[in-house]
């Protein structure tokens, strides 16, 4: 098969090899760069640098305790109680502590300008979950400005830069030492390129978007943890997505739907209506509207499944009660986004639908970002441990700021040790491009209905409200999807750019990633932050929290509970004096 | 150099402006019936004034139109750069001379 | 639109600015030289190509005019204000034209 | 996806083919009410034309990828509700004007996100990580002026509109000039007369002629020709100060 003229693979070699160009890769190219800039850098995305990803989405902000009234300590507090425990301590310790170098370093060397207080100061706003004003943003589009800055930056330093460069595996030395590179397709020649490398990072950014409502940028697939898990890396919290209560649903024909509208809508006091109009969210919690995301969506969630849902088979939310000039003042670009859509928000309704937006697992990481296979970091989204159970608003660019950097600095350090280029294991090279030869082999047919098969087993099976019942059921339609897949083949003729071939490549990787979250959310049985079973609904012991961990071996999945170390704070202790626990407003969930 | 030249520019389009809007009341006063060479020469000849306001006319519009014309040409034409400012320069040049010697001439 | 006015009519008075000057500085010659030019200049041949003359400096007077509002001067959203100088400036060089001519003849 | 609320009626779609030579190709699908540009190319590409290449990512208007010529005019794909721009039942959709074409849809956006450093950026500072970020007044003339043009996506819609970027190869353009603006008016930038230099050199601000056709197009409402005409102001009266 490898004799095929169209597997031919170009080769090139470098120092530092970063996966996918959002807050995490821009971040660890920048810092490797500065730390030592005779090293030759090699940034590869799969879309165009510093446009694909998510950071570039950010709305709402970063979370950084620099006021005097707030503390490391406090934001630390916030992020365990927010992860329900599960949190690796030592990893939240240095979010939060080096979230304030970070934030700083935005400002200060790359020129973001974010918001100000009257005074001069910066200006910080409330985010759900936390007991201190700690999110610093740019509007209410704070990623514009971080990726414009880093991009600017980056664009100017000597960096090698391929763009549309899809990664398709990680590459093992021929002697199991590490990593030896990794392989991609050149996304607008077609053609293989295997990139030999020192040192590599996985920053790919994960992303939810094998469930039907989703918000994460088209280009983020989970290729990421897909490969980790084919190189033998262990996954943890897998069974911890996120779903935010606003997304956008204005049909199955077009890609706004799963888009989200902001949480603020609700912390202003917009309501949530079902199909008959009527508001429904003070019957499951006193917070109603303005509770913490899971809970909104589970509501939500079950409000659609008992049947009072739209048409569409969404609810509602309306502002119109607030005033319609209010809210145009208050909203304007949300409101103009739903305009966009067909829908006023000022003065009608707009259908939303909860929408899976995060994933809190990922790769097991260690404090400087290295995993288990020497010369291989990650850092972002694609790492795990960071957040427990669930993320607070405002954590996910920090993460991936912080531990970008992070991962930068000691990958430049670990070629300063003398970390080696290593042979690439040929046959791992071979399986590889067999699996991204695969279709190519059968007649084509439409992939659209692989998709919704598995979009509507993920949302229904191992969505929002899960059973052991319908997780099981959910894990054989992946296997369906599997099969039929396999038999779907994709057209030959032209190569480049070919969006369908990777449309191919996408649903293998989300299948499989699929698969990882229903046998962690199997395992886990009971009910923590975003991890709902409605057959163990109460969270288990905290003390004896555990978490989940998944790998691939013989091609089987592996399924593991480690216990959780209680390295810096206990359940039941604090680190903020006078408050049991925790700061009362991160548990009761702070209704902004 | 970019910069001086669009100071340049606009600095004689704002003197010129005015000069231009006088020049066209004047011609629409004085063309009543047709011209005739004595009526020009009656208003103009010796009168130190309106040599001094033609002068500065011509001498603006020698400043800009060359590099006006000088982007028109870049942009719409594959002239090199070279031969463009060396042509401009030579209707400057142009420009500045006869319009001098007309002031000279009803002066 | 308003920027091709403004073009074409700056560069097709650059290129009849040195005849005008010429014609004018004929009277070096003497009056009389100039009167003949004149009297030929009575010929609606050329009485058309001064109105030209002087429609298009007015055009481009006009529009220069809003270029310059446009660029010094500091008033948000003006782009969208002066696009309706546009029309208004061609019309008044018309008119400028016309009486012009009319008062030629 | 599947089809729903068909209204039979059907789109007639030209799409351009190919890479600098190509032609339009017609493709017809069925009119949906709830649909963008970015949604019938997706359905093209699904349906009809498997490898159909076109560029997209965040899907929601702000990462700037998914600009192209629709009937005639730069536009955000994703963004772009087809009723809005329908004209006789027709799209007719190319690439973006002013960048190389790689295929079909897709521009090459690398000489545009070169503008940027030509025009001056990045940011240069002088405090550093270690450093409380600087204390601005929100409400000061210079603060609000880099407010007013901060968020530009570089989605290339103002370059693609351009007559002066597609004369001259050597102009800037309209959002690498913006980004000069912004950070002419940043206090905290230590090179604002290099900056102002390079906005102002071959190619810079000297070059645009004030066609405003960057600020009719810019989908986020954006004002470039304001910018440049404030960098313009700024060679009469120095660059701004507090
Ligand atoms: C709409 C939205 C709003 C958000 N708002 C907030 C907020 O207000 N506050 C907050 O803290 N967090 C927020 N988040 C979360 C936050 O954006 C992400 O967690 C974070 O930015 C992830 O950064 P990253 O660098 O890991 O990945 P990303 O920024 O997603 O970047 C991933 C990169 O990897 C590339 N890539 C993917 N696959 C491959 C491959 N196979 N080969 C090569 N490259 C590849 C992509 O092209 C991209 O360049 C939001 C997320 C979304 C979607
Ligand atoms: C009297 C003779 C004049 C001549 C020959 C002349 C010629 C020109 C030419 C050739 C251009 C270039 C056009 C372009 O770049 O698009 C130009 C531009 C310009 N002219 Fe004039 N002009 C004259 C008078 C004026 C006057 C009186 C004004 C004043 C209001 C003026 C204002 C401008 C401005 C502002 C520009 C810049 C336009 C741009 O860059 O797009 N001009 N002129
Ligand atoms: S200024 Fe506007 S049109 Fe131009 S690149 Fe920026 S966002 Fe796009
Ligand atoms: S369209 Fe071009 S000419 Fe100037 S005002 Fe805008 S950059
Ligand atoms: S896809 Fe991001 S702007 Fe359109």
């Amino acid at each position: 098969m490898t004799s095929s003229p169209h597997c031919e693979i170009d080769t090139a070699t470098t120092d530092i090899l970063i996966l996918g160009s959002g807050g995490a890769g821009l971040f660890a190219g920048l810092h490797a760069k500065q730390a030592n800039p005779d090293l030759e850098v090699t940034v590869a995305a799969k879309g165009l640098i510093g446009k694909s990803g998510c950071t570039r989405m950010v709305q709402g902000g970063f979370n950084v305790a620099v006021n005097p009234g707030d503390s490391v300590e406090r934001h630390f507090m916030d992020t365990i109680i927010g992860g329900k425990w599960l949190p690796r301590q030592d990893l939240t310790w240095r979010l939060c502590e080096t979230a304030v170098e970070r934030v700083q370093e935005l400002e200060n060397e790359l020129g973001c300008f974010f918001d100000r207080n009257a005074d001069g100061t910066l200006h910080q706003k409330a985010f759900a979950g936390q007991s201190f004003d700690r999110t610093a943003h740019k509007g209410d589009l704070t990623g514009i400005e971080i990726i414009n800055r880093l991009m600017e930056k980056v664009w100017a330093l000597d960096l090698v830069k391929l763009e549309e460069h899809r990664a398709i595996d990680l590459i093992p030395a021929k002697d199991q030492s590490g990593i030896a590179g990794v392989l991609m397709i050149d996304i607008r020649s077609g053609r293989y390129r295997l990139v030999r490398t020192k040192t590599v990072l996985l920053a790919t950014g994960a992303g939810p978007s094998m469930y039907r409502y989703h918000t994460p940028s088209g280009d983020k697939s989970c290729d990421g943890l897909a490969m980790a898990l084919r190189f033998g890396l262990s996954l943890r919290d897998m069974e911890m997505v996120q779903f935010h209560p606003t997304g956008i649903l204005a049909g199955p024909d077009t890609r706004m739907t799963g888009t989200i509208l902001e949480e603020g809508l609700r912390g202003a006091g917009g309501y949530l209506l079902n199909g008959a109009g009527e508001r429904f969210m003070t019957n499951y919690d006193p917070a109603a509207e303005r509770a913490t995301r899971d809970i909104v969506s589970r509501s939500m969630y079950q409000e659609i499944r008992d049947g009072r849902a739209t048409q569409q088979g969404g609810l509602f939310i309306e502002m119109v009660h607030l005033g319609s000039d209010r809210v145009r003042q208050m909203f304007p670009g949300m409101v103009k986004r739903c305009g966009d859509c067909g829908f006023d928000l000022a003065a009608g309704r707009v259908e939303v639908v909860p929408t899976a937006h995060y994933m809190m697992g990922g790769v097991q990481m260690e404090i400087d970002c290295t995993t288990s296979t020497p010369g291989l970091f990650v850092a972002g989204e694609d790492a795990g441990g960071v957040h427990g159970a669930n993320r607070l608003g405002g954590n996910g660019v920090a993460n991936s700021t912080v531990f970008g950097a992070i991962a930068g600095d000691e990958m430049a350090a670990a070629i300063g040790r003398g970390a080696p280029l290593r042979d690439p294991d040929p046959e791992f090279v071979e399986r590889a491009v067999a699996r991204a030869e695969k279709p190519f082999g059968h007649s084509k047919a439409d992939l659209s209905g692989v998709r919704e098969r598995l979009w509507s087993v993920m949302w229904d099976k191992v969505g929002i409200l899960r059973t052991a019942d319908g997780i099981r059921e959910g894990m054989r339609g992946l296997d369906d999807c599997r099969e039929t897949l396999t038999g779907i083949g994709v057209e030959d003729h032209d190569r480049a750019f070919n969006l369908t071939w990777h449309d191919w490549l996408n649903l293998d990787n989300q299948i499989t990633v699929s698969q990882v979250i229903a046998n962690a959310s199997l395992a886990r049985d009971d009910s923590r932050g975003a991890h709902f079973r409605e057959d163990f609904p109460t969270t288990g012991n905290l003390e004896q929290s555990t978490y989940t961990c998944t790998r691939f071996e013989n091609e089987q999945l592996i399924q593991e509970m480690t216990p959780v170390a209680f390295t810096i704070v206990k359940p039941g202790e604090s680190l903020i004096d006078g408050e049991a626990g925790a700061p009362r407003a991160a548990q009761n969930g702070d209704p902004s | 150099m970019e910069k001086s030249l669009f100071l340049a520019q606009r600095i004689t389009a704002m003197i010129l402006a005015p000069l231009a809007i006088i020049h066209l009341g004047l011609t629409l006063f004085a063309v009543q019936g047709g011209l005739t060479a004595t009526e020009i020469l009656n208003r103009t000849q010796g009168n130190i004034g309106w040599a001094l306001f033609y002068s500065l006319f011509v001498v603006c519009a020698a400043i800009h139109a060359p590099i006006g014309l000088r982007h028109v040409i870049n942009e719409w034409t594959v002239m090199p750069r070279r031969w463009v400012n060396a042509l401009v320069i030579m209707l400057g040049g142009v420009l500045l001379l006869l319009g001098l010697q007309a002031v000279a001439a009803v002066y | 639109m308003a920027a091709l006015a403004h073009r074409l009519s700056g560069v097709l008075l650059a290129l009849f600015l040195p005849f005008h000057f010429l014609l004018l500085g004929s009277a070096l010659e003497g009056a009389d030289e100039l009167d003949r030019y004149l009297r030929f200049a009575d010929s609606p041949l050329v009485k058309i190509a001064e109105w030209g003359l002087v429609s298009l400096l007015c055009i481009h007077l006009l529009l220069g005019i809003r270029v310059l509002c446009l660029e010094l001067t500091h008033w948000p959203h003006r782009s969208e204000k002066l696009r309706s100088w546009i029309l208004p400036s061609v019309i008044a060089s018309m008119l400028v034209g016309l009486l012009f001519l009319v008062r030629a003849f | 996806m599947s089809p729903t609320d068909t209204a039979n009626e059907l789109l007639k779609v030209r799409i351009w083919r190919g890479r600098e030579q190509g032609r339009l190709v017609d493709y017809e699908i069925e009119t949906r009410k709830n649909q963008t540009v970015l949604d019938v190319v997706t359905e093209i590409q699904h349906r009809l034309e498997p490898t159909l290449a076109y560029r997209f990512a965040c899907r929601v208007g702000v990462c700037g990828s998914c600009a192209m010529t629709v009937n005639g005019r730069p536009r955000w794909a994703c963004r772009t509700h087809i009723k809005n721009v329908v004209t006789d039942n027709t799209l007719t959709i190319e690439p973006l004007r002013n960048l190389p074409k790689l295929k079909d849809l897709v521009c090459d956006m690398a000489p545009f996100i070169e503008t940027w450093q030509k025009a001056g950026a990045p940011f240069s500072g002088t405090a550093t990580r270690h450093d409380k970020p600087a204390a601005v007044k929100p409400d000061s003339a210079m603060r609000l002026a880099a407010d007013a043009a901060l968020q530009c996506i570089n989605c290339a819609v103002c370059y693609s509109a351009c007559d002066v970027v597609n004369w001259n190869p050597d102009y800037i353009g309209p959002a690498g000039l913006n980004r000069a603006w912004t950070l002419i008016n940043d206090v905290r930038h230590s090179k604002r007369e290099l900056t102002f230099e390079l906005a102002f050199g071959t190619g810079g601000c000297g070059s645009c002629h004030s066609h405003g056709n960057c600020t009719r197009h810019c989908p986020v409402e954006l004002r470039p020709s304001e910018s440049i005409a404030g960098l313009k102001r700024a060679a009469f009266s120095g660059l701004p100060e507090e």
